[in-house]
């Protein structure tokens, strides 16, 4: 299968953006990012906390809906999925 | 009702015009510039699928609450200079009470749950402007 | 900063663009426009030069209450037509709640005691248009 | 002397404006626009009630200052006064 992910802002400046990847079945919302962000230490800690959980305040979207951080880790990803993970808004 | 993310400038004049519908007797503009913080210029980025969607429920809401006859949302994206117009707002409505309430109103949300940053570009560099709201984005407006 | 009672039409995007003041991140526009009460026009007329002291009066109070870098009230007087504007009011501040406060406290006083009278021409003649504040007018604004 | 009475909207319709008078040494408020009113019965009861007090909701003016209603029989015009006498403003 193949998933589109996203980040914007300080995100993507870290880590890049439209990043397609092709997870084995089974793949987690969570272990997908773990995954894109795994070789690239300042993008991996601006997202995640020593414990290797979602920072507080990071969003995370899958087509975009809303994902509660809490969720993402049982949250299986599948074929055409978009994950986006971004820091908050500030628009206006 | 224009609602839109664009790189573009919006001509104001005409979003005013086309906002007296049948019975408006007040038109709301809010327009949001780049405000000169030291800086050089703005870029801003949204997620725009996900942007538009939102301000439709933002102005869906708006109307529900506060009885409006016409909305625009125009926010900009790209470099912009200092001065130029960031996010531009047009309601109308019969009443100007209702007419203030609504266009706060979706300049609240707008700050609270649309995917849209910006960063300010300075000599020395350049800045993520947090939000008004650190702790979260992308809720799902009240309704 | 403009302040006066014209029978001229307005050109905001004019207004809004010199509204832009340094400092300046919000600019919020309130345009009155003749609402469409089953009339065929209506007619304006202002005690002009009391009326202009007034409008100072308000936009000094305004500034210094909700600290406005700029305030344009622009008070039209003679015959319109349904959709046209009757006031425009102008005003940037930093930061967007000064703006939305101080746009609405300046219309919310002129229509309290500016004098300037309306009325509404229909098919079987014309209604002076009553006040907001059926009481009086010409009250100092508390300052 | 000299002074001028303006009436405006309903008033106007009613009486005119702009009217020039030369009132006697010791004419009021009161009485100059009670003089002005007095061969127009409509105007005069649009401004006065029975008992021949301002209306409540009348506003008078002297130059461009508010002058109550019970101090305008007392209230002394002179020489190039402007005197204004209207309903309440209903601008926005």
């Amino acid at each position: 299968m193949k998933v589109k992910v996203r980040f914007f802002a300080r995100f993507r400046e870290l880590l890049g953006t439209d990043i397609i990847l092709e997870p084995p079945a089974g793949t987690t919302f969570t272990t997908l990012v773990l995954e894109v962000t795994r070789k690239n230490r300042e993008g991996h800690d601006a997202i995640f906390d020593e414990t290797g959980a979602f920072r507080e305040f990071v969003i995370l979207m899958r087509n975009g809906k809303r994902v509660e951080s809490a969720d993402a880790g049982s949250l299986g990803v599948a074929d055409g999925d978009e994950i986006a993970v971004f820091p908050p808004v500030a628009g206006g | 009702m224009v609602i839109r993310i664009q790189k573009e400038d919006v001509d104001i004049g005409a979003l005013i015009e086309a906002a007296k519908k049948q019975g408006a007797g007040g038109v709301v503009v809010f327009d949001g510039i780049v405000r000169d913080d030291d800086i050089t210029e703005m870029e801003l980025e949204a997620y725009e699928d996900v942007a538009v969607a939102e301000l439709e429920k933002i102005a869906a809401e708006a109307t529900r609450l506060h009885n409006l006859l016409h909305i625009d949302i125009i926010h900009r994206i790209g470099r912009l200079r200092v001065g130029e117009n960031i996010v531009v707002i047009v309601v109308s409505a019969s009443h100007r009470h209702a007419a203030y309430d609504g266009s706060r109103f979706i300049i609240d949300e707008l700050k609270k749950s649309v995917p849209i940053w910006k960063k300010e570009l300075t000599k020395d560099g350049g800045r993520w402007v947090p939000g008004d709201h650190g702790h979260g984005a992308g809720q799902p407006v009240r309704q």
